[in-house]
This record gives C-alpha cells, structure tokens and sequence, in this order.
C-alpha cells in the first residue's frame, strides 16, 4: 500500500487540547488525535495513559471537560452516544459492554434495531447478523444464541459484528485482539483491510507491538493524558523508540530464561485424568516445583475448563488433583485455597474483583485470616501488605485505596495478580495474565512469573499468546477440543508447530462430529 | 339482647343531654389513639371521637397516628405520659399488649378509657367501653336460628374479618354457639379483610365452595360491598345475607329490600366518642346523670341489636358512612 | 443471595424467555399448575373442574393480574414497583369521586376509565422521573409513592368507599361476551399485547438491554434514563387498568383497594422466571405465575382451610414448586 | 433503576460508609435529622426536645432498630429478607406458650428469651440454607417464610394474645439503669456488635465480598454459600432479640407481632446508604435511617396530623431527603 501520509487528505476527525477529569484524576490533559479517513490509525500508550478514556470522550460515553472536536472540519459535540453513533462513530469497547441476556442478533442491532414501526424484523435481523458474521469469518456463531453463553472471544467478535452493522466513518477498536487467537486476528485483520478500502478509518488500539507493524499506517503515542507523539509512521518507528515514548526506558529481554536447573523432586500439583462432560477428557500432567506448565490452544479449546476445574471451581467428572500428596476436594475452591492453590481468572471483571471495592481490599481477598486475629481483622497491616503487594506488580496509580472500577484494564489485571503473591501459594494458575497489559508491564509480569518460578512455586499458565506459552513455559500442552494433543518441552516446538497440531485434530474431529460450532 | 342501649349509647352524638354536665368546665386534655383506620368502621371511631370533642369548647384531643404496630402504639401513649395529658381514650391494636403501658399512664396519674378491645388488668384502666363481639356473633346467629325456624339442613357460609384478630374470634365463636343451639352449623368459612377488595375475592371463591347457601352472615358491612358486588356478579340469590357493624350503606340497601341482604347487626362505631364523653366527665370529676350511681362504671357494654327492614329507620340516623 | 446465581452453569434458555417460549423453565411451571390442578380436582371433584369455577380463578387473577404484567416490565427493566397498590387505590377513588361521576354522567363512563388510567400513568410518570432523573434507588421511591398515594386516596375519599352509581359503566364491564366476563377478555387483551410489546419490538429490546447491563445500553446509544420512565408509566397505566377493573368488580372505588398488590405482583412475576436483578423477563411466566397463586386459593377455599393454614401450605408450596421447578430446568440444559 | 447508578462519576467514599464513617453520606442524614429536629422544636417545643420525649423515640426506635441492624448485614451481603415480620411474630409466640412459661418458672425467664433467639436463628437458618443451597431467590425463599412463619405463629398462639406471667422477665427488660430503658441499652449493644462485626472482623470483609462479587469471592477462596448461611442466621438472630424486647414491651406474645416490618427495616437501611445490590453497607447509616424514621412519626404525633396527611407527608419528605443527600453527596466528591 502506498504511503498515505504523503498525500494531505483532509482529516476526518481532529481532537484538540482534549482534558477530562474525575474525581482526583486527570486521564486526559490535552491530548491531540488527528484521524484522516482510509487509514487506520494507531493509539498506544501504557496502561492508564488515557487511551479507554480518549475514546470514550470521542464516542460521547464520557463528556469532555475542556478541547474541541473537529468532523470533516466542522466543531461537533458528542453530547451522548448517540449523537457519536449519528455521526458515523462507532466503538468497540475495551471492556465487552453486551447485554447478556440477549441474543447475539440483538446485541448486533441493539440501539439501531430493523424494525418496523417499533415492532422488530426478527428474521431480518438475524440474516443480517448472519452475514456479519461471515464477513467476520464465524459463520458458526448463530445469531439466536444468548450472548451470555458465549466465550470472550466470540462477545469479541460480536462486539465488532456490532461495530461494523453501523456503517460508521471511524470505528474505534479498544484491544479488540486481546481475547482473540492469531487465526482470528487475521480475520479481524482482514476485515479492517476491506474497511480501510471502502475509506472508513479505524482507530485502533492494541499492546501487541507486531500488530501495529502489520495493520497500522500512523500511529499517535499517549503518556500520563498527554500525546507525546503523533503522526508517526506505524511501519517503520522502532519498538526501541516507541517503548521509549510510551514508558520513558528501555525494556528488553521479554522473556527471561530459566538460570537454574530444575530440581528433581515430586510433583507438587499432579492431574490425573480429569474430564468433565462435553468439555475436556483425560487430562494429566505433573507439575514440579519451579516448574512452568504452558496449556496452548485456540480460543474455545476448554483450556479455562481445565484449570477452573483444576481449582475446584468447576467439579470434575472424572479424575483427581493432588497437591502435595494430598488430594484436594472435588469442586471446592476453598480447599484448594488452603492447600496453596491460586487462579487468576481469565475474566477479570465478572470473577476476579470486586469492582467497587478498594485496591488493597480487592489484593487482601484471599489472605484476609491471615491478618486477623481471632477473626479480627487487623486493617493497618492488611493495607500495608497489599499496598507492598501492589507495588510489586506496579500498579498504577499507587493508591491502595482507590475503587478498583476506575482503574484501567491493565492495572485490574494486576491487582488480581497481586492477590496471589501476596498469599505466597504453592501453586498458581493463571488464565490468560498478561491481557490487556502493556509491554512494560508485561515484561514485569514475565518476571515476576520467573521469580516465582524460582523461588519453587509451581505454574500453570494459559495463553492465546503462542509465542508468550512458549517463551515462558518449560513445557508445553496444546489442547484442541478438550483433549491433549501434545506434551512436550516448550523447547521442542514453535507457534506454527503448535497450530499444526491442533489444526490435525480439528480435522479429525470435524470429520466426526460434523459442525463444530 | 336488644334494647339496653342507654342515651349515652348510640345516639349520644346526636342527643344532648339537658344536665349541667355538658356545661363547660375545666380544660381537659385528652389523649387519642386507635388502629389505622384502615377500614370504615375504625375511621368512622376516629372521626366520632373527634366530632363527640368538637361538641365541647373544654376538650383538647391530641389524636395519634392510627396504626396496627402495637410497638408503635405504645410509644403514642409514652408521648401521652410524656405530655401530662388528663384523660386517654385507648382503642388498642391488641388489648394484652397495650396492658403495660396503660398500667404505666394509670400509675402517672392518668385517666385511661378502653375502647373496644379489653385489656387483661382491671388495673389498666380507669373505665371500659366494649362493643360486644361475641355478641354480635350471638345475635347473628339467633337471627339465623329464628329464620330457619328448626330446619336442621340449612346451609350457613360465614365471611369472617381479619383472621389473626381476637375480635374475629370472639365473633364468630358467638355465631356457632348460636347456630350450634338450634342444631345448625357453619358449613363454609373464609375470612376476608375488612375491605372492599378483599371481601369481594373472599366471596368469589367462597360461593364456588358452597353451590347452595341458605344463610350468609358477613362479619363486617365494609367488606359487605364488595361481598355484594361478588353476588351480584355470581348471579346468586338464593340465601338471606346478614350484615355486620352496621353501615349507612347496608341500612339503606336493607331498607330497599332489593339485594339480599335482609339484616345487619350493629357493632357501635360510637364507642370512643363515649369515651370521650366519660372521659371528660372523670376529669372533671363528674357522675353519669342518668345513672342514680354517683360514680362513672368501670365497665358499659354496649349492644349488638339486629337491624331489619322493621327497625332499619331507628337506626340509620346513627350509621357510619362507609 | 446472587451468590448462588452466577454459578458456573448457565441457563441455556434465552433472556426473552417468551420469545423463546423458554420451555424448559414454563414447563416447571405448568407442571406446577397441573399438579395443582390435579389436587383441586382430588378433593373438590366437580366443584373445582366446573367451567364456573375456571371463570372464577381468571376473574380473580385478572386484576392482580394486569399489575403483574406491568410489573414485568419494569423487573426485566432492573427496577422494581413497591407503590402498585397504592397507585390502584388512588386510580380507583379519583374515578370515582361524585366530581369525576358527574361529568361522567354528561359525557358518559369513559370518563371514569380515562381518569383512572390517566392518574395511574401520572404517578408511574412520576416514580420513573424520580428514578431516572432524580437517581433515587426503586425501592426508595417506590416506597415513599406507596405512602404518599395511598394517603392521597384516603383524604380525597375521606377514607369512605365511593360506589359507582353509573349503569352503563357496570353494564359493560359486568358484561359477559360469548360467556367470558369482561375483566377476563381485558386481561387476555393485556397480557397478549404485553408479550408482544416485551418480545416483537424495539421497546422489549431494550428493556431487555436496559435491565441486564445499563451502561452498554446507553453506550449502544439507547436513552437510558427515558425509557425508565416509560416502563414505570407503563406499569402506572396497567394499575390504572386494573382499578378500572376492580372498580367494576366490587363497584366502588376505596383507598383500601389493591392492599398488598405489590408484594403480590412481584411474587408472581418472579416465580413466572424473571430475574429481580433484571435483563431477563418473561410474560407467559408471569402469566402462569398469576395463575398458580390464584389457583391455590382457590383450592384452599374450596377445601374449607384455615387462614393460618393456608399461609403455611403456601409458603411450602412455593418452595417445593420453585426447587421442583430448577431440577427441571437444570436436567433439560 | 440501576441505569443511572453506573453513570460516569463514581463515588469517591470507600464501600464501608460505616469504616471510614462516610462522611459525606452520612452528613447528609445528620442535616436530614438536624432538620427534623429543628421542625419538631419549631413545632411542639419542650415536648419535643424533653429527656423523656427523646428516649419515647428511643425506645420506639429500638426494636425495629435492632431487626434492621441484622438487615444492614444480609442487605450488604446482597440479599434481601421479607420474613422478618414474621420471624419476630413467631420467636414471641413460641417463648410464650404455655409450655415455654411454665418451663421458665421452673428454670427462670432466661428460658423465654433463649427461645425466642433460637427460633429466629432456627428460621434465619432455614432462609439461607434455601437460598444459599436450594439456589431459591432470596425474594422468593424469605416470602415463603413470611407467610409459613406468621400461619404458625397463628397456629400455635390459636390466634390469642399470650400474656408473659413471669415477673421476673418483665421487670429485667422493664428496669431503667441509669435511667435508660434496657430495651434502649440492648439496642446500642447490637449496634455496637454490629458495627464491630462489619468493619473490624473478617466476618465483615467477607459479607462485603459476598455481596459485590460473588463469583469473585468464591474464587477467592470464600466459602459463599456457608457465609450466606450465616448472614441469615444473624438476621435470625436479631430478630429473635426483636421478639425478646417487644415481649418485654407488650408483656405478651402474637402473631401480630412485628406486623409490616419488613418494609420499614428495609427502608431504614436504604436510606441509611447501604447499597440493595450488595456490596456497599453501613450500620451507622442504618441507625440514623431508623432514628429518621422514629423522629419523623414522633414529630407528627405532637402535631396531631391525620393519618392520610402524614402518609402524603412522609412520601415527600423520603423524597426530598434522599435528593438532599445525593446533593450533598455530590459537592463533598
Ligand atoms: N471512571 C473513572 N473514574 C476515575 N478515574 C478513571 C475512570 N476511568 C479511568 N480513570 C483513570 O483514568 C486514567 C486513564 O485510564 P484509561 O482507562 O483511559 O487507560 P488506558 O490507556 O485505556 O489503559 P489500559 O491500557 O490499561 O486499558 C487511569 O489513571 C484511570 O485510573
Ligand atoms: N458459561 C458458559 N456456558 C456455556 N458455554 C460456555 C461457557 N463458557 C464457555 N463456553 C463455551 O465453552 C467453550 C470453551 O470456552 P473458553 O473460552 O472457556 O475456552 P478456553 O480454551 O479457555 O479459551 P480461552 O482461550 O478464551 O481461554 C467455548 O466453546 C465456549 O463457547
Ligand atoms: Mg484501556
Ligand atoms: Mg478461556
């Protein structure tokens, strides 16, 4: 594609001197965002640089405190969301905002329902959203299914079914490829592609470095709610410079090696052939301590199955897990709690955190007798562990009692983290960890997860992220379709070898069961 | 039964008496309180009360918030103590738990009168005026006996009030003694509310329980229309209806004869106005002038008379509005 | 206690369990009613089956009914009404009041029907304004409402019942075409107009999408606040509705009318399978739900209890129906 | 309707308003009281403002006090109870029969009150075993016990009001140390045990997990179910100590006891600030909610308002206060 930057389109939305404040915050400081149509234009940023907080101002989700905003050059204001919708802004959020409840057509159209004098065109309707959905590349998601019974990745993709049915001018993606696996991102990528050809702009917004190269044309950098960089070439700024940008420093060494060797002791937490009806079956692997299990798979593979059923929070068909010797209760949480399990759930929000409970009250969840006595508690020593905790995974800003609600997404996913350290389990599995979180804090997730290691606590860790199971883990499982299909060190096999082996499956499997969906 | 209602009974909104006892005198101050009025017959208490005291330039009534939480009652009555008042006139929710705090205001010195549900010490109060429920019961059931004049397979359905209240009890234990007297009992039974609404649910489900009905006592007239509207709506016209406590509406459909409501019995609404009347008259320290006793009685019961068609303009003049 | 909620499992029935016709979680229901059903015929034989009776239970259920319906609306919208009965009190004694009865013998009884439909949408107007815009929490509001109309109905009525001296008004509502009586036929009318406004429109949806998660129903560009009001100036006007109809049942209008309806209402809607926390309602449900409680009575009438014992069967019965109930629904996922 | 609650601006005041003593909210409910008082004075003068008048309120206060103390906990804990009435009703009932009177004259009255509380907690008990284990809505689950609970009360008492023999029981609970009322003096403890409990034990800091997230909380290792056991068993608890201090206050025991309830503790938590969705609780809050509520009916009473005209007033005053409060709120964030 030939450079689009060198011709001066006019731009289709100009963002002047944005500032937006809450209570003791001030997210934007007078950012500036210059967005030309046919493009797609990247934001990054560090977690809670302002990025969420941008785009909601521009699709009227927030009111803006002080700037102005430009469309196609005239002053408008996004009064609310639907004065953005009417302009022809349409927004995929950060966090899925669908209504459960809901089918997945309705959740397409909702707000902009086909109707005909109030009374819905059902079939229309789901036709529509059918076609949606094929563009997409799922065909197999129907559009009568409730959305509630989908995983993240398919709320994802109707997310941006939902984007796309407005026929906007800009659609903004909020880390639309966070919950997704590479298959899907080049689905998703593709559609930006056609989107891009038929002059609409994309605002897009990711943590993944190697997707801005791949799909960006310029890119705008925001720090602390200010821009400190725009028009940049998305293609050709170096990921030195832009870390430079976004964090002030230099990162490196993503993922940090193991310098000692694994002890030979027994298994700390040993599976054995655990299986839960139309889920996963015959699952077992040992885990030593020290030791780093990576579960690889596509989305949907029934990887959070296996480790929420691992945990207790599911109950297992068949099967058992033992910890230490010991062999913990089917489907207890508690028990595995106190036999030093810990998860960090892959849905943070709805699982993870109380949303409208303080940092340190959120980090101290898990550990609350342990700072009480005779069950009371003791609140000094509990903030200030929890405070210690937050700081060891650097969340920002470092207020330990600021309501976890209005964090920003990164930094929830570190507080749930925080809780298990601060535990000290023996064991811990952790559900898609570094979601959402940027590549300074990412690279601080991953060796944070190495020290555990070291320190001789035992990991289980699942990721879309191929590349981040396979740099982290000492071994590796690849599920497809609930079952084991490999087990080997992670040293032994790459990304396009782990995919190879579940696509062998898929085939299979397909081949039996007939739709997959 | 019938005929003892005395000039101070029924009436005595109406009548004045010619004695000096009604001239004015020392201000009284006179506590009110009652349960929430939330049916005819208790609104129809209320506001007799309040007209018995209008009629002397000496009373001050301080009413209290009707209401069925006797917690809520008897911190009314604290506030009475609190404020020194000379007189209450108590119409408890539940008499047995109003017993303590009425003992408390009796030991501070205050005149206490009690209306309609009686309390479980004589020490409580000072002089109780009753209406007479199980009287009633007596009465309406007597009424039936009479008209089934020794027909042993009448059929008898009763629509009682508020199920959980003593009052209800004491009713219908009246009515069954009765009936039980002349070999007849009661083959249906439900209990409805006191209100329209619930009377006329009570009624729908009642009369599909009972095909044939040969009499129907209804505790209370307030849930009477409602009991109506549900036979009228049935089509049924089969049995005689007997009232209870006496409102201007039934008396003048029974001085219409047209529905089938034939009788009522009268559950005075008058109660607390005499109370008001006696209470004033303790204050004061004044006697009942009718009566040769020098002394106020400790206790008037008054009378369940059955209205008819017969007798239905003696009474009408008195009826409450509902 | 949502605690037990948000379980791993998930119902697999869609939110619009009418439009769907959720049939796993109805049929909970309707084997509840048969077996209810089964009961009354046991014990009462013909007294309970005859087609007299059957009228009786509609007739009965209709009034609660029309609130139920209404109240489905505002549940599957996240909120709740705690003032319904009061708004059928007021409704009744201002349609009724020898003002509104004399203009309603000049210009005829529509009159009456007008001003009890109209005051009841007035206050709905006003919880939902209060709601929407005032931010004050349902239950709250809905509560001071309760109170304040209820005190209304009792000083414009001077706490007297107001009978309604209009022939032509008891004439129609008293009439019973093709052998159903009226307030059957409205109630039959309203619950069908009911699904399909909460199942077959843009209005359902987003109730729907207002109840189950507001913020992405405003973020979808939905005006939030005034479709709350709209759903309690819905429920206002089905209160209305339904004092039109208790007015011609008991041919009165009284401030003690609809005593209780709130607690009622919610029960059976509730039971019918809509979720309290909202995003999730379903009419034929509530519609079952008001069956079923009226049946009950009906049977315990039938069947000579006593007060007391009826409200301990009722409240076992209502536990064992809704355990019995979620094993269905639990084996059928 | 929750639509409005997750708007853009966030409360700044931590979910315990009783912990950090929320200033801001509770500010709100002191003016609203301050205000209150300042009408009462206006108004009645010495009546009001007198040592006697104050523990009137006091001791009105006190028994539905201590019921909405265990509400504030159950409420937080994100559920609801409507059988409080009841429970209060049949904790009474049971400690007064004849059989659990003459077994105190033999052991002493403690055996009354030893049955009350067990009661309340047996039937506290029941309540969260159905709904934490039967997975029955707390809505559902509790009115069934509302109306199972009064119907055997009823059953039990044969509808007669149970008169309390022993003089011993009547003169503890009647005494006055220090010239207050025990009935004042227990309240205060429950409290202060209450206040403790939320905000000081681990107890409380599962009861907030609980009720904000309870998906997280049970990934987090908390026993949800057992805890919400417990919760209702508190509530049990407390209003087995209702039934006890209105035993003592009527010298009897009824099925009527406790009589509407389950709306005014309900109330009194609300507009104290504890979030009906859970999460978010206050007993501080609950104890002025409750004190608003007495004062306001104490205040109407020396002014000799109808009943009808309170009802209206009392309407408009939660209104105003509660937009009061929020205003308030509001400018401290
Ligand atoms: N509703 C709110 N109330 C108060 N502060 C908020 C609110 N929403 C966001 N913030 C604050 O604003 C700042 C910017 O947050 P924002 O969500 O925009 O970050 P982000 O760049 O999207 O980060 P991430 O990459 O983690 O998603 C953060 O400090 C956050 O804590
Ligand atoms: N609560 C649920 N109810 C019904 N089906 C569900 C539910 N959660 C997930 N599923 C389905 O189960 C399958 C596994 O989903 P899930 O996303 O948990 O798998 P996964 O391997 O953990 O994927 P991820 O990469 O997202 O972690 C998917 O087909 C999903 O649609
Ligand atoms: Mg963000
Ligand atoms: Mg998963």
């Amino acid at each position: 594609m030939t450079s689009i930057t060198a011709m001066p389109t006019p731009p289709l939305l100009e963002m002047r001197g944005i500032v937006k404040e809450f209570p003791g915050v001030r997210a934007l400081d007078g950012v500036d965002l210059v967005v030309r149509p046919g493009e797609v234009h990247c934001l990054l940023g560090q977690n809670g640089a302002g990025k969420s907080t941008l785009i909601k101002v521009l699709s009227g989700a927030h009111a803006v405190d002080d700037g102005s905003i430009l469309w196609n050059g005239e002053p408008i204001s996004f009064a609310d969301p639907q004065a953005a919708l009417a302009a022809g802004v349409a927004t995929i959020y950060q966090e899925l905002d669908l209504i459960d409840g809901l089918s997945v057509a309705d959740n397409i159209f909702l707000g902009h329902e086909k109707a005909r004098g109030g009374i819905t065109r059902d079939a229309d309707m789901n036709r529509s959203a059918r076609e949606l959905l094929k563009t997409l590349g799922h065909p197999e998601i129907r559009p009568t299914r409730e959305v509630g019974s989908l995983s993240s990745a398919g709320k994802q993709i109707v997310s941006m079914a939902r984007a796309l049915s407005r026929r906007a001018q800009i659609i903004v993606m909020d880390e639309p490829s966070a919950v997704l696996d590479p298959d899907e991102v080049d689905g998703l990528f593709r559609v930006i592609g056609d989107l891009r050809s038929s002059g609409a702009a994309i605002i897009y917004i990711s943590h993944r470095l190697e997707e801005i190269r791949r799909i960006g044309d310029r890119l705008t950098v925001l720090k602390d709610g200010k821009t400190v960089a725009s028009d940049l070439p998305a293609r050709d700024t170096s990921t030195a410079d832009l870390i430079k940008l976004m964090t002030g420093a230099t990162v490196s060494s993503i993922f940090p090696r193991r310098t000692t060797g694994l002890p030979e002791v027994r298994p700390l937490l040993s599976v054995a052939a655990i299986g839960r009806d139309q889920e996963f079956d015959d699952v077992s692997f040992d885990v030593r301590p020290g030791e780093i299990i990576g579960l690889a798979g596509l989305v949907g593979a029934g990887r959070s199955e296996i480790i929420e059923t691992i945990f207790g929070a599911r109950k297992a068909a068949r099967g058992t897990v033992t910890v230490d010797g010991k062999r913990l209760r089917n489907g207890s949480v508690d028990s595995a709690v106190e036999s030093g399990l810990g998860l960090c759930p892959e849905e943070r929000k709805s699982q993870g955190l109380i949303l409208d409970d303080a940092v340190y009250r959120n980090i101290s969840l898990a550990s609350l007798d342990r700072y009480a006595r005779y069950g009371i508690s003791s609140e000094g020593s509990e903030r200030r562990a929890a405070h210690a905790a937050a700081r060891s995974v650097d969340v920002r800003p470092d207020d330990p009692d600021r309501i976890i609600r209005t964090l920003s997404g990164g930094n929830q996913q570190k507080v749930v983290l925080a809780r298990w350290l601060l535990r000290s389990c023996k064991v811990l599995l952790l559900d898609e960890p570094t979601r959402g979180v940027d590549v300074g804090a990412r690279a601080e997730i991953y060796a944070l997860i190495r020290e555990l290691a070291d320190s001789g606590v035992a990991l289980v860790i699942v990721s879309s992220d191929i590349d981040e199971v396979l740099g982290l883990s000492d071994r590796v499982l690849v599920i497809a379709d609930g079952r084991v299909v490999h087990d080997g060190p992670s040293d032994g096999i790459d990304a396009s070898g782990v995919l190879d082996r579940i696509l062998a499956e898929h085939d299979t499997t397909t081949d039996q069961k007939g739709d997959a969906a | 039964t019938n005929g003892s209602s005395s000039d101070d009974g029924a009436n005595s909104t109406v009548d004045k008496s010619n004695t000096d006892n009604d001239k004015s005198g020392d201000k009284v101050v006179i506590g009110f309180s009652a349960p929430a009025a939330d049916h005819g017959w208790m609104g129809a208490i209320t506001k007799n009360a309040v007209a018995q005291a209008k009629q002397y330039d000496d009373i001050d009534l301080k009413v209290a918030e009707g209401t069925n939480d006797v917690n809520l009652q008897i911190s009314q009555v604290e506030t009475f103590i609190n404020d020194k008042v000379d007189a209450i006139v108590l119409l408890p929710f539940d008499g047995a738990a109003m017993t303590a705090v009425a003992r408390k205001a009796m030991d501070a010195g205050i005149i206490v009168i009690n209306v309609d549900r009686e309390f479980d010490s004589p020490f409580a109060a000072r002089t109780t005026v009753l209406g007479d429920n199980y009287g009633m019961g007596v009465s309406a059931g007597t009424y039936v006996c009479d008209k089934a004049n020794g027909d042993k397979n009448k059929v008898v359905a009763e629509i009682a009030g508020i199920d959980s209240l003593p009052l209800t009890q004491d009713r219908s234990r009246g009515f069954k003694d009765a009936l039980t007297k002349c070999g007849l009992k009661v083959n249906n039974r439900v209990a409805a509310e006191f209100t329209v609404e619930s009377g006329e649910k009570a009624a729908s489900n009642l009369l599909q329980a009972a095909p044939k009905i040969d009499y129907l006592w209804n505790h209370d007239d307030d849930q009477g229309v409602g009991v109506l509207a549900a036979i009228k709506n049935a089509n049924r016209k089969e049995f005689v209806m007997i009232g209870g406590a006496g409102s201007a509406n039934v008396m003048r459909a029974i001085k219409a004869d047209n529905t089938v409501l034939k009788a009522t019995v009268i559950y005075p609404s008058t109660q607390a106005a005499d109370a008001i009347k006696l209470a004033r008259l303790l204050v004061q320290k004044k006697s009942m002038s009718d009566l040769s006793e020098i002394e106020v009685p400790r206790e008037l019961k008054l009378s369940a008379p059955v209205v008819t068609k017969d007798n239905v303009d003696t009474y009408l003049k008195s009826a409450f509005e509902s | 206690m949502s605690a037990t909620d948000t379980s791993t499992t998930l119902p697999s029935t869609a939110g619009r369990g009418g439009g769907s016709l959720g049939v796993a979680r109805n049929l909970g229901l309707v084997i509840a009613l048969v077996l209810l059903c089964v009961v009354g015929i046991i014990t009462s034989g013909d007294r309970f089956a005859s087609t007299d009776n059957m009228l009786t239970i509609l007739r009965l259920a209709a009034v609660i009914g029309v609130v139920s319906i209404g109240m489905t609306f505002v549940i599957t919208g996240g909120g709740i009404d705690l003032s319904v009965g009061a708004i059928v009190a007021l409704s009744s004694v201002w349609a009724t009041t020898t003002g509104t009865q004399s203009m309603a013998d000049d210009f005829g009884w529509i009159v009456m029907v007008f001003s009890a439909v109209i005051v009841g949408t007035a206050c709905g107007v006003v919880n939902g304004v209060l709601i929407a815009y005032g931010k004050i929490v349902p239950f709250i509001a809905t509560l001071a409402m309760l109170a304040s109309a209820r005190g209304l109905a009792e000083i414009i009525a001077d706490r007297k019942t107001q009978i309604i001296t209009d022939q032509g008004f008891t004439d129609f509502f008293g009439a019973e075409p093709l052998g159903i009586p009226m307030i059957v036929i409205i109630f039959a009318l309203v619950t069908l107009v009911g699904w399909f406004l909460l199942n077959r429109t843009t209005f359902g949806r987003r109730t729907f999408a207002v109840g189950g998660n507001p913020e992405a129903a405003r973020l979808a560009g939905i005006k939030v606040q005034r479709h709350t009001v709209y759903l309690y100036a819905l429920l206002g006007t089905t209160c209305g509705i339904a004092a039109v109809m208790l007015m011609s049942r008991t041919t009165t209008g009284s401030s003690t009318h609809g005593l209780g309806y709130e607690l009622d209402a919610i029960a059976a809607v509730v039971i019918g399978g809509t979720l309290l926390s909202g995003g999730r309602g379903t009419v034929i449900g509530t519609l079952f739900g008001v069956i079923i409680f009226t049946t009950l009575t009906n049977v315990f009438t039938l069947n000579n209890l006593s007060t007391s014992a009826q409200a301990v069967a009722k409240g076992v019965i209502i536990v064992v129906a809704v355990l019995l109930q979620q094993r269905i629904a639990d084996r059928k996922t």
